[in-house]
């Protein structure tokens, strides 16, 4: 499979996501991808630059995405963050998408358009 | 001090209580002549999984819902429970040990299993959950027992008053008399339950008096006596004899040694276990001897196992600091 | 005055089904005498079915029970949630219980049971209690605080349903009371993994699921048995403490 | 949608527990390492992916009947959880892996979740 580099504006499309956050940087190049709901696991393990999928609503999401330099957040189904979250994704510049589908459904939707897995 | 080898509670009432203690005993069953459809209705409405077989009396098989939907899908709704019936089943015999079905649950990953009498007739059914419960009825119930006998001994010792009671019991032991070897320590034992004293101390001081018993019967050439003194919390065993004497007492402590002649070996005596058992088994053990003289040993065992379990606890070992280190 | 109370705060009963039929209110109470506890925790997951036949199992014997559970938020965190009364552990367990979700228990997870003091079956409950809540750990920590109750969010350094593995770390925003640790906690080699631990009182618990597993590793020097007491301990004041034997590596 | 055997060879899984029940259906998957959220989104036959490895893992798939679980990143189940899984019937396979990366390769064959 060719490794493709795809952008924020290609991403919501494919997993049909709503912004949370203000003003996105559409043009935002994502170069691999991660699914976890535990923050440990993604501090340890997930590359800078990626994308990370998760069923973890708390403004912790967020401050892990910060540490290990995650470019974005995609919430899956029914995972929908309060405005804490939100605040805090705006503040530190961190674009927070929520999708309609469920963890399994983004994985694949994501991996068939080519986007590679983060694992450091 | 030295382990004192125990099974946990629990480990105890799996061997000891019978299935039929643990298992439900109205169990619904089905004919074999009855229709899959029927079948159907007694799930539904029992909201249950499986049902075993019986023709008249007879079990002859057992069929569950995945059974059911193998059918529903084959469109054999209609036919017999015999057609569809697994005749494969893992029974339980209703007088064996719960341990025997925790095996069988654990070799044939079942979830439930039938519990047959010996004549092969079905008398209850038994799940994982079953056990639990079973196990958590006679837990509690086994702690009253406790509780209970423990009032009663302490009752024996209150409605008798005087500043210090105690109930002595003494025994003349012969030399070589191996048939009667043990009745003292039979009696010992008996006594004891009489007086309510808790099973694992009864254990522990009928392996000591035992064991105190046999070496008089070994070693002793003119016998000896065994003396049991009882008091509310404690139990004292003296066994004294007139010669010859232990001639080195670190030697005669350490495990495997024995001074008993072959003849009684072949009896199946004199292993040089006997005051090593006795040392595990008591909390406190005193051994005087003086060569041409005599023996005396003195046994001692509370009768509150929490007065010795204490030191047996192993937590907390570490370095004490602060809750910010 | 002053003095010193050994404690364990989180002991499961067998409402937790994964914890052993052993785990009754007597031989609770006869194992913390044994161990020299004089002040406990009583923590199933998500309910307190069991804490009233623990006081009453515990009266006249020097030992204090302080209600509570082990409750699960929606980020599949456990937190040690304590209070002073029954009756504040009952109006906390009403929150809990319209936030749990309906699912029923099928022994699948162990059965759950009440039993009264003597440890004798009362019923089986039937909706399986070891779930997420639909609470958010921030909301958990706020309401208990609102009911006068404490948190301690358990076993942080366990690798699964703890605010370490879940959350990476502890959130600063968290206004947890003290943070519990295992037995298995080293101080030399846990702080050198999660540095954040400094900023913390941590105590060590067994999270008993058998009377084997109950500790006697912490010790509050308290004037009383009570949730504003523990808390001037947690934080040094006015000659409260919590001392903890720490294990030795090796 | 391929069954359990075909995707355990295809992905190169390894088998951890009850081996002889790998020739199984499967119909559909499910990911998240939340145990809450697997309870209420996993569905019978279907193949839960998750990083959990605990004993309750064992717990969730046995009473929702799932065809198996793939535990991702190389974590290993412990030998109580093996144990569980063996006498509880349920298939624990595992994969160095990640999560997204062995959903992308179930979805490539054919395995689909919920959407």
């Amino acid at each position: 499979m060719e490794i493709e580099i795809v952008n924020l504006r290609e991403i919501v499309g494919i997993v049909r996501g709503t912004f949370l956050t203000k003003q996105p940087q559409l043009d935002l190049e994502i170069s691999s991808c991660g699914a976890s709901d535990l923050m440990s696991d993604v501090l340890s393990f997930m590359k800078p630059g990626s994308l990370l999928l998760t069923g973890l609503v708390h403004p912790q999401s967020v401050r892990t995405a910060e540490m290990a330099d995650i470019a974005a957040i995609v919430f899956v189904r029914g995972k929908t963050p309060g405005s804490e979250v939100i605040g805090l994704g705006n503040e530190l510049g961190i674009p927070l998408i929520a999708s309609p589908y469920g963890m399994y459904e983004i994985c694949g939707r994501l991996y068939k358009a080519g986007l590679p897995p983060a694992m450091k | 001090m030295a382990q004192v080898i125990k099974f946990t509670k629990i480990q105890e009432l799996i061997y000891e209580l019978p299935i039929e203690r643990v298992m439900k005993k109205d169990v619904i069953k089905v004919s074999p002549d009855a229709s899959m459809k029927e079948l159907k209705e007694i799930l539904r409405i029992n909201r249950i999984s499986g049902v075993p077989v019986l023709e008249e009396e007879r079990l002859v098989g057992i069929i569950s819902i995945e059974d059911l939907i193998k059918a529903l899908v084959e469109g054999d709704i209609q036919a017999p429970v015999r057609k569809r019936m697994t005749t494969r089943m893992i029974t339980v015999l209703e007088n064996e040990s719960v341990v025997e079905a925790v095996k069988k649950f654990a070799q044939y990953k079942v979830g439930r299993l039938l519990v047959v009498n010996e004549q092969g007739l079905l008398r209850g059914i038994l799940t994982g959950g079953d056990i639990t419960r079973g196990l958590l009825e006679a837990i509690s119930l086994d702690y009253h027992a406790e509780e209970i006998s423990r009032y009663r001994a302490k009752h024996i010792f209150e409605d008798i008053v005087s500043d210090q009671t105690s109930l002595i019991l003494r025994y003349k032991v012969k030399a070589r008399d191996f048939k009667r070897g043990g009745s003292a320590s039979s009696k010992v034992k008996r006594a004891l339950d009489r007086l309510g004293a808790v099973p694992e101390v009864i254990r522990r001081v009928a392996i000591s008096t035992y064991e105190a018993e046999m070496n008089l019967i070994i070693h002793a050439e003119g016998g000896g006596e065994l003396i049991a003194e009882m008091q509310p919390d404690v139990i004292r065993i003296t066994a004294i004899d007139h010669g010859p004497g232990i001639p080195d007492m670190d030697q005669a402590m350490s495990p495997g040694f024995s001074t008993a002649p072959n003849w009684i070996r072949e009896l199946g005596f004199g292993a040089g276990m006997g005051l090593t058992n006795i040392k595990k088994s008591a909390d406190s053990m005193k051994l005087e001897s003086t060569m041409g003289v005599g023996t005396q040993m003195e046994i001692v065992i509370y009768l509150r196992p929490e007065v010795r379990e204490e030191s047996n606890l192993n937590h907390g070992s570490g370095v004490e600091g602060s809750c910010r280190p | 005055m002053l003095r010193p109370f050994l404690a364990d705060l989180h002991i499961h009963t067998v409402l937790s089904g994964c914890a052993e039929v052993e785990m009754i209110p007597p031989l609770i109470i006869r194992q913390a005498k044994r161990l020299g506890l004089s002040l406990i925790g009583i923590t199933d997951h998500n309910a307190c079915h069991d804490v009233e036949a623990m006081i009453q199992a515990s009266e006249g014997t020097g030992i204090h029970v302080l209600p509570g559970m082990e409750l699960q938020s929606r980020e599949e965190v456990h937190l040690l949630c304590l209070f002073d009364t029954f009756l504040q552990c009952q109006q906390w367990q009403e929150e809990v219980s319209k936030n749990l979700p309906p699912l029923s228990n099928k022994e699948a997870f162990g059965a759950q049971f009440v039993v009264n003091p003597l440890g004798e079956w009362i019923r089986t409950e039937e909706r399986l209690l070891a779930m997420s809540t639909n609470m958010g750990l921030e909301e958990v920590v706020r309401e208990v605080h609102s009911m006068g109750g404490m948190v301690i969010p358990a076993h942080v350094d366990r690798p699964s349903f703890s605010l370490l593995s879940n959350l990476g770390m502890v959130p600063d925003s968290l206004e947890a009371d003290a943070l519990e640790v295992t037995p298995r906690f080293i101080p030399s080699i846990g702080m050198q993994r999660w540095p954040q631990l400094k900023d913390w009182c941590m105590i060590v618990n067994g999270d008993a699921h058998r009377l084997q597993e109950i500790q006697n590793r912490t010790q509050f020097t308290l004037a009383a048995a009570e949730v504003r007491e523990i808390n001037l301990a947690f934080k040094g004041e006015a000659g409260r403490k919590v001392t903890v034997k720490w294990p030795v590596p090796g | 949608m391929p069954s359990l055997k075909e995707i355990t060879q295809k992905l190169n899984l390894e088998v951890v527990s009850s081996a002889s029940l790998v020739d199984r259906p499967v119909t559909g998957g499910y990911a998240s390492d939340l145990l809450s959220c697997a309870m209420k989104g996993a569905q019978k036959d279907y193949l839960w992916v998750t990083l959990q490895s605990h004993l309750n893992v064992v717990a969730v798939a046995s009473l929702l009947n799932l065809a198996g679980v793939i535990i991702t990143e190389g974590s290993q189940p412990d030998g109580e959880t093996i144990t569980r899984a063996e006498k509880e019937g349920v298939v624990l396979l595992v994969t160095p892996k990640t999560t997204f990366t062995v959903v992308g390769d179930l979805t490539l064959l054919g395995v689909k979740g919920d959407s």
